[in-house]
């Protein structure tokens, strides 16, 4: 495979191609007849994802520098150019994206029956813009891709969505864009600080990257304005209350779209910009402090939230937030383990999420209420969806065996290191996420079967089950060999923590020196 | 044959999937389904007798089994799904296949009406699967995927009838309580992979004594924390509440899972950390009187139960409760040896207590008439009816209540002549063993009472169901016969020297126990005159206990249900269980709850961040434009006065400035 | 030659105009105002021109241009609005504000 | 090719583009004078008189292919790649704004060619303004575009609102203009010239007296004016309101370009000695201006009143690039200027289509369910708000990033987070348009019916929508052009300061 793809070019065009298809698909889309629309939508998907998948196999786990590299300049006057990468990090994300991409469009393929073209084509315009991010490795790029994302996103919630739509959208996109303005100037005067020091302008992330000990003075303000954006679209407490209210109201495309890419691109930011350009005062005590602090908060009060939720969306989203703090804990926990942990956790809940948006979304199809209490019973007449239901929920309560507990054992026990208490505060949410999927699980499929308008719902159609199929799979197969995934991610994580390594204050070692009392 | 160790796991595994499948594609194809979810337990239980042979040979070393590496993050945390087949393991191994072919096979008859009959077998061949994961990880993490998997299986079975909202509830109940112990095991695994950086049992048992200081605050911590754990599994105070709501599920259910099997696995975990526990003296005595009280006062609730599977269910914790406080007395072997007797005799007693209930049901079902199958109020005088199930229960009726020979008798006799010789020099394992006495009258008691119920005195369910009570058929009948018969022998596994044995079980598992022998001061097992007084004693308290239990049952006629005056002082509080639960409630639930909602949600999110903290800058924004847009009132006089203000300001600044 | 004091008189006559413009409500009135802050800036013009040569000179008489325009076209448009309100008072102008 | 600018002949050929189009002008007033009375007439005007921008864009071509520069000193008007940059901005903007109006005004019932003669006439003060290297071309520019102004702003004598709005215009107009003037007298008297490039050479010698202080600040009054910065903004949303929605996009794009074009000429030639000065006066500015422009904005139904505001909040955007006093930031106005002038452009020629005639101003309701009946121009709309929003994929973006990076290069981290506050702020307008046309569904059937939109208009503003997202992904033929031109404004100066 590795000498086929090697053969074909692959690594010269791929990334090009991933982001240009769906564009180029656009107009296609717009000509068509508006029948044709899912479909044309659909090809570019499996095309996407046949051409992503082959990454990987092309990348090379044991290269932790970036790959794929594009260096062409764009705007000049401005050391402005088409830079893209990937690295480990991105890869996952990558590839995350091109799976969910045919899985969102044919989830809609029913569901959505309005206004078809608009809502493909944003679809595909969606898609670049979420690739874009990841594999972006010029900031001004990954700005305008950042941003741009939130035209479809605000179309899609806004259009296809349920009764409080305006409101969702208009919230969540105010929340992003007012995040992230910051980040421009931040952004911004990196360039010019490290362009009148070296004299080269540049946005190119690894110049910046390289140069980045020249922003020590200016560090704590430029991580802050680079941290709103990102704790913004993570999200964490407290600026989490735009997700709920998108979540709830975006169509099932949307939601999963949200869960699976948008808040990934977040905590990727973190991982990518925040942290490694200004470790010095990101990893300090008290800022490490606060925001591992703001994750674990994030962790319990959002399991404890999603607990008296009584909108089966709302509960997902929230138990996204606490999801995410696993992420947060895991990067600020500064460890090896707790980086891979924190990618393993974006991956994961990237499946299950998705899964349950899609349950959700399928539910929504046939009886057009979200509300928990108007269930009840369902495992009867719907076996299947049951079935999908409850193991998407124990891999997203993280059950051992299934894909949500790797990434969170992981963050745990290698962020336990620098924060015991927080990781104890943390771990609590065991309890916690059992306590909201269980009791949802059980108000809508178990219990007695109390609404007889609940008596028409159908099982999952073949459709359905081969847009679910494939998460269940992956998540068994990340629950019990996560391998593969891990030493793909295993260089950029570890490159991670050499670049952060020397701001760390003392760092814990294993085996013994970690508490008095040990030998 | 050890390194096809996986094969046991893989069958049932293989069950699961396929039965799963039948359950969605034909539910109706039940002799398929029988054939695939006992066959893949006689499989099981095949290759586990073919490895029990070869560690008989063997010399006591442990085979580890490699099959993938499922965490390979770094080289100081690398985990692998590796198999640990060694002494403790095997007997596991065996004890889970065994009683679990057993158990499946009564299924095959208990449940054969039940329309989810294909789902029921899928979901117990996982549970078997996940079992024997739990018992031959090689390390806490891939014992953890067992852990908690059983934990799902026991959520899935316990609420099998989901249509009754209480069942869902008792499940997710169970859950719950388990994730609360699992918070502990999940904190100590961190902090002995932060200490002794590894979590394999092997490394931990040869390096946790190197770094971690003999009864240190970290190694007390972790004991605890992993003995948290065990106490959600297992059924120990504060956590073992739900255990009697599991009863919710299928008999067969509750046999294997709450009572041979998934529930005695924190003592297998203790066991297998042994070292860690025997580093830490101070969560030995925890673990010890924990035990105890458990065992006391489930003993006392079971007393005024009426539900014939409520009663075998405290009594399960009260039993759980000696195991524990066996291996807080550091006699590994003596719990594992009650845990295997145990799982004899208790899943003799829900087999039994399966059949009756079958046979009550099947009466109601013919008869038309609708009650309550499992409350003993309405049953009595069934021995006519069904005499084999009388006959077996009978037999683990002795058992449980220490009655000699029978399997019970030495196991408990065991335990309570460790705690009485570590009572030696420590109270608390005194008054440990004290609890333990009580207990075990109770024991006795409680369980006459329930034989006396069910099958002595006149029939109290109706004249209409009498006709209709039948015996169950032999695939029921015959593992309870197998089971009997294990529960009237199981003693020899371990017999004491006086009646002629070596306990050859605690020899034979040495080789696992012997690593925590340099901490732990060795039992000096009572002889003698001692020794034959403690026996003795023990017997003369099973025999009062039967006694009593019997007369006072009998001594005059059992009120039915409807006839039963509310129960006030002492009855009261043990028929409500000391209102543990509506404790529980009160306490914990409720306030989450109400925390969650009104303070969290409502207050903080919605209120706070939402309206006052974005809402608030919104509208403050919004005000002020608004105000601008006042001043803007169309006037040009206004203008032209903001216009001179601005001169003034402005030439102020500029002549004012330093250039 | 006089040039302090000339300034000075055009500042006084500039600040009278300004003061003129705030004060009145008549547009016409206004608008005189503004032409004597035109023709008090012409002054300092003229004054400036001892001392620097013809080039304020020449700006006055543009200025001078300047405002005749300015008047034409200021008249028209206050004859414009006293069609439409039958008032040139500036009270009264306030159809558009907000 | 030098051009001496003291000669008679030179001068013609350095102002050849001014007196082409005033020219044209009398040509056109001339036809326009015999030729009044029908609404055809009024169409054929128009087409006359958008030959004259076509015919003084020539010149302007010309100028800067022979490459004019100035034999010694400009005398009177700049010879410098800034000036050509700023007349092809402002002639567009007279172009784009006669195409506008083509046919709109007959829908409004106003029938008096004169209207494309006066629109021609402010565009040369306009140029004037811009190209000004003197304070007295400086002046007659203002005027010359303020009063022709004046008329066009009044020009709907039927609609009272047109009137008042000319009356309030001319009033403080002619109120600025006399500080303005003032300053000039000042700045005459401190220095003794009139010629920016000596005055700052005179400046940067001496020490600052008080005259020349207070010629500086009036100065600044005069232009604050102008471009419609708080606290001497009050005057703009009214007659942005009140005016003939065309006119309005004259005033909002081509005024206030020509403004700061002139702003920053002076800025840069006659007071970098004065830098420590007018900093924070304009900072100050800029900070109260974005603010109040971008609150009030908040608060407004209007869609003219709302982008009225938002006008004054871009004035303190680019004050911040003015600011920055460095080439960087005049390349940034230049930039700036162009993504605001075209976005301005286009968004007032959709909304003048939208305009019934004799009906009550366009307000955001009005918009709801746009997309559904006009998709085109709603998404025309919706572009030209993203672009004022300054989002990604848009010029206004890339004015944006230029406009930040002006002031962080000289270190100055305030002025861009309040800049960037404001932007923040005015999503909260901007959006609810995108939502209104997009999202919201009609309100009546009958909505959305009456829209008329002319041919050429269509044109134009396809145009100024296509040139926002093409030059919002590829700037860089602007981005060039404006480093390069904007290096120009001081380099010329730069000898003959340091002389």
């Amino acid at each position: 495979m590795t000498a086929f793809l090697a053969a074909i070019g692959y690594e010269q065009w791929i990334l090009h191609v991933l982001l240009g298809l769906p564009l180029l698909a656009i107009p296609m889309i717009l000509i068509m007849p508006v029948h044709r629309a899912r479909w044309i939508a659909l090809t570019v998907a499996l095309i996407e994802l046949v051409l992503g998948l082959g990454l990987w196999w092309a990348f090379d786990p044991a290269n932790p520098a970036m790959q794929f590299v594009t260096d062409v300049p764009w705007i000049g006057a401005f050391g402005v150019g088409y830079r893209l990468g990937i690295d480990g990090l991105s890869v996952m994300m990558v590839l995350l994206s091109v799976i969910t991409m045919p899985l969102v469009v044919w989830s809609s393929w029913r569901s959505v029956d309005t206004k078809q073209r608009g809502f493909y084509a944003l679809l595909l315009a969606l898609k670049t813009g979420m690739l874009g991010v990841f594999v972006a490795m010029d900031l001004f790029l990954f700005y305008v891709f950042w941003e741009l994302l939130l035209i479809p996103m605000y179309f899609l919630i806004g259009s296809w969505g349920s009764s409080n739509r305006l409101y969702a959208a208009t919230k969540f996109v105010i929340y992003t864009f007012v995040g992230s303005l910051l980040m421009l100037v931040a952004i911004v005067w990196m360039v010019m600080e490290v362009g009148r020091a070296t004299g080269t302008y540049s946005f190119a992330y690894e110049h910046l990257l390289a140069h980045a000990y020249l922003l020590e003075s200016s560090g704590p303000w430029l991580f802050v304005a680079f941290a709103l954006a990102f704790a913004v679209k993570v999200p964490i407490f407290p600026f989490h209350t735009w997700l709920p209210d998108a979540h709830t109201e975006a169509p099932t495309a949307g939601s999963v779209d949200l869960a699976v890419i948008l808040l990934k691109m977040g905590t990727y930011g973190f991982l990518r910009f925040a942290v490694p350009f200004f470790p010095g005062f990101a990893l300090s005590e008290s800022v490490g402090l606060v925001m591992a602090g703001l994750a674990v908060i994030g962790i319990v009060y959002a399991a404890l939230v999603a607990m008296v939720q009584p909108d089966l969306k709302r509960l997902v989203a929230y138990s996204s937030v606490s999801h995410l703090g696993f992420v947060i804990l895991g990067i600020w926990g500064s460890t090896v383990e707790s980086v891979q942990g924190a990618i393993m956790v974006m991956i994961s809940h990237g499946l299950s999420t998705g899964a349950l948006f899609f349950i959700i979304g399928m539910l929504y199809e046939r009886r057009h209420t979200r509300k928990i209490s108007d269930f009840g019973g369902l495992a009867r007449v719907a076996p299947l969806m049951a079935t999908a239901f409850v193991i998407t929920a124990f891999s997203s309560i993280g059950l051992p065996g299934l894909n949500g507990f790797v990434g969170e054992f992981l963050v745990l026990i290698g962020a336990f290191g620098r924060y015991p208490w927080l990781v104890a505060g943390a771990t609590t949410v065991v309890v916690f996420s059992a306590a909201y999927l269980l009791w949802a699980t059980q108000r809508v499929f178990f219990n007695r079967f109390t609404n007889p308008l609940n008596e028409g719902i159908g099982d999952l159609n073949m459709r359905e089950i081969a847009v679910l199929a494939p998460l269940l799979l992956g998540m068994v197969w990340i629950g019990l060999y996560p391998g593969p995934i891990l030493r793909r991610t295993e260089g950029a994580a570890r490159m991670y923590i050499e670049m952060v390594e020397p701001y760390l204050s003392e760092t814990p070692t294993v085996g013994g020196t970690m508490f008095r009392g040990g030998r | 044959m050890t390194s096809l160790v996986w094969l046991t796991i893989l069958f049932p595994l293989l069950g699961a999937v396929i039965n799963g499948a039948i359950a969605i594609r034909r539910p109706e194809a039940k002799g398929l389904v029988s054939l695939v979810g006992v066959g893949a337990l006689l499989g099981s239980f095949a290759v586990a007798i073919g490895i029990f042979l070869e560690v008989l040979a063997g010399d006591g070393t442990a085979t580890r089994v490699l099959l993938w590496q499922w965490m390979p993050v770094t080289e100081r945390l690398s985990i692998d799904l590796t198999l640990q087949v060694d002494r403790l393991s095997t007997v596991m191994l065996l004890v889970i296949t065994g009683v679990g072919s057993l158990i499946h096979l009564f299924s095959v008859g208990y449940m054969k009406s039940d329309p989810g009959y294909a789902r029921y077998f899928a979901y117990l061949n996982l549970f078997v699967a996940f079992m024997l994961v739990l018992v031959l990880g090689a390390s806490l993490p891939v014992s953890f995927i067992g852990w908690e998997g059983v934990g799902l299986c026991s959520y899935l079975l316990i609420g099998f009838w989901y249509e009754v909202d209480a069942n869902s509830d008792a499940g997710k109940k169970a859950f719950l309580a388990n994730r609360i112990g699992d918070f502990g095991v999940l904190m100590a695994m961190f902090l002995l992979w932060w200490h002794v950086g590894t979590l394999d049992y092997d490394g931990l048992a040869r390096q946790a004594p190197e770094v971690l200081a003999y009864a240190g605050a970290p190694v007390t911590l972790i004991a605890l924390l992993l003995f948290l754990g065990c106490t959600g599994k297992s059924a120990q105070i504060p956590l073992f509440t739900w255990l009697p709501d599991a009863m919710a599920g299928p008999t067969p259910v509750s046999a294997l899972i709450h009572a041979a099997t998934m529930v005695t696995a924190g003592v297998f975990l203790v066991v297998r950390t042994g070292v860690i526990f025997s580093l830490a003296p101070v969560a030995m005595e925890v673990v010890a009187i924990t035990g105890a009280l458990t065992a006391f006062f489930a003993a006392t609730i079971a007393l005024r139960q009426n539900d014939i599977k409520k009663v075998l269910a405290y009594s399960t914790v009260s039993q759980l409760g000696y195991m524990f406080l066996a291996v807080g007395t550091g006699a590994w072997a003596a719990g594992i040896f009650h845990l295997v007797t145990h799982a004899f005799f208790k899943a003799l007693l829900f087999l039994g207590s399966g059949s009756v209930i079958h046979a009550m049901h099947h009466a109601q079902h013919a008869a038309h008439a609708h009650g309550d199958a499992q409350d003993m109020r309405l049953m009595g005088g069934l021995r006519r009816a069904m005499p084999w199930t009388f006959v077996l229960m009978g037999i683990a009726t002795l058992a449980i209540a220490g009655v000699p020979p029978l399997a019970g008798f030495w196991s408990k006799d065991e335990i309570l002549a460790a705690a009485f010789v570590r009572g030696g020099g420590n109270t608390i394992y005194l008054v440990a063993w004290g609890l333990g006495l009580l207990a075990a009258l109770m024991t006795a008691f409680y369980m006459a009472r329930l034989m006396a119920m069910t099958f002595f005195g006149r029939f109290r369910g109706g004249d209409t169901l009498e006709p209709h009570l039948h015996e169950a058929p032999a695939v029921m009948t015959g593992p309870l016969v197998v089971l009997g018969l294990l529960s009237i022998v199981g003693g020899v596994l371990n017999l004491p020297g006086f009646a002629g044995g070596s306990h050859y079980l605690a020899h034979w598992l040495e080789p696992v126990t012997d690593a925590t022998l340099p901490y732990l001061d060795r039992l000096e097992m009572p002889h003698g005159m001692t020794e034959l007084l403690l026996v003795g004693g023990a017997i003369t308290i099973a025999l009062v206990g039967l006694a009593l239990g019997m007369w006072t049952t009998l001594r005059r006629p059992v009120l039915t249900p409807a006839a039963t005056p509310a129960a006030t002082g002492l009855a009261r509080v043990l028929e409500g269980k000391y209102f543990i639960d509506e404790l529980y409630q009160k306490v914990f639930v409720g306030p989450t709850v109400w925390f969650s909602r009104r303070v969290l949600w409502q207050g903080i999110d919605q209120f706070l961040v939402d309206r006052m903290g974005v809402g608030g800058t919104a509208r403050v924004a919004k005000g002020l434009g608004w105000l601008g847009s006042r001043l803007q009132n169309g006037h040009v006089a206004l203008y032209l006065t903001l216009f001179v203000a601005g001169v003034v300001l402005l030439m102020r600044a500029v002549i004012g400035g330093a250039p | 030659m006089l040039l302090g004091p000339s300034l000075a008189l055009s500042a006084v006559l500039f600040t009278l105009g300004v003061l003129g413009v705030l004060v009145r409500r008549n547009a016409i009135v206004v608008f005189m105002c503004v032409e004597l802050m035109l023709n008090a800036v012409n002054l300092s013009f003229v004054a400036l021109a001892q001392v620097h040569g013809l080039g304020g000179q020449v700006m006055v008489i543009f200025v001078m241009t300047v405002a005749a325009a300015e008047a034409a076209v200021g008249l028209a448009i206050i004859l414009a609005i006293f069609r439409h309100a039958q008032s040139v008072d500036l009270r009264q102008l306030t159809l558009l504000k907000g | 090719m030098l051009i001496d600018l003291s000669s008679p002949g030179g001068a013609a050929l350095a102002l050849l583009p001014e007196i082409v189009l005033t020219g044209w002008a009398l040509v056109v007033l001339l036809v326009a004078s015999w030729r009044h009375r029908t609404a055809a007439d009024s169409r054929y005007v128009g087409i006359l008189s958008i030959v004259g921008y076509v015919l003084a864009v020539m010149a302007t071509g010309w100028l800067a292919w022979v490459g004019a520069r100035p034999e010694g000193l400009p005398l009177m008007v700049a010879l410098d790649g800034f000036r050509y940059a700023s007349h092809t901005l402002l002639l567009w903007i007279g172009g784009a704004v006669a195409v506008l109006s083509w046919r709109w005004l007959e829908r409004q019932g106003i029938i008096a060619p004169e209207y494309y003669v006066l629109l021609m006439l402010a565009t040369v003060g306009m140029m004037l303004l811009a190209g000004a290297a003197d304070m007295i071309t400086m002046f007659l520019g203002l005027e010359l575009m303020s009063i022709a102004v004046y008329v066009l702003t009044g020009y709907d004598r039927t609609r009272r609102a047109s009137a008042e709005a000319g009356l309030k215009y001319f009033l403080i107009g002619a109120f600025a203009s006399g500080f303005l003037l003032y300053g000039i007298a000042l700045l005459y008297g401190a220095t003794g010239h009139f010629n920016l490039v000596l005055i700052g050479a005179q400046l940067s010698a001496t020490e600052p007296t008080l005259m020349a202080k207070a010629g500086l600040g009036l100065l600044l009054v005069g232009f604050a004016f102008k471009v419609a910065a708080v606290p001497f903004h009050a005057w703009a949303p009214d007659v942005y309101e009140g005016a003939p929605t065309p006119v309005t996009a004259f005033m909002a794009a081509g005024v206030k370009a020509a403004a700061f074009f002139a702003l920053a000429r002076i800025l840069a030639e006659a007071f970098p000695g004065y830098v420590e000065l007018w900093r924070p006066v304009l900072a100050v500015l800029a900070v109260v201006t974005i603010l109040v422009g971008n609150l009030v904005a908040l608060a407004q139904q209007s869609m003219k009143r709302m982008l009225a505001y938002s006008a004054i909040a871009h004035a303190g955007y680019l004050l911040i690039a003015l600011w920055a006093h460095s080439d960087r930031g005049t390349a940034a106005v230049l930039i700036y200027l162009h993504a605001y002038v075209i976005t301005t452009i286009a968004a007032f020629g959709i909304l003048a289509s939208i305009e019934r005639a004799g009906a009550r101003t366009v307000l955001i309701s009005d918009l709801e369910g746009l997309y559904a009946a006009r998709p085109f121009a709603a998404m025309g709309l919706s572009v030209c708000m993203l672009s004022l929003l300054g989002f990604p994929g848009t010029f206004g973006f890339i004015g944006k990033w230029f406009l930040v990076a002006a002031p962080l290069a000289e270190g100055e981290l305030l002025l861009p987070i309040i800049a960037m506050i404001g932007s923040g702020i005015s999503i909260g307008y901007y959006l609810p348009v995108i939502l209104a046309m997009t999202l919201k569904p009609v309100r009546t059937r009958s909505a959305h019916q009456t829209i008329r939109f002319p041919v050429p208009a269509k044109i134009a503003v396809a145009i100024c929508v296509l040139a926002i997202l093409v030059l919002g992904v590829w700037p860089n033929a602007v981005l060039d052009f404006a480093t390069q031109e904007a290096v120009q404004l001081r380099r010329l100066a730069m000898p003959i300061l340091t002389r």
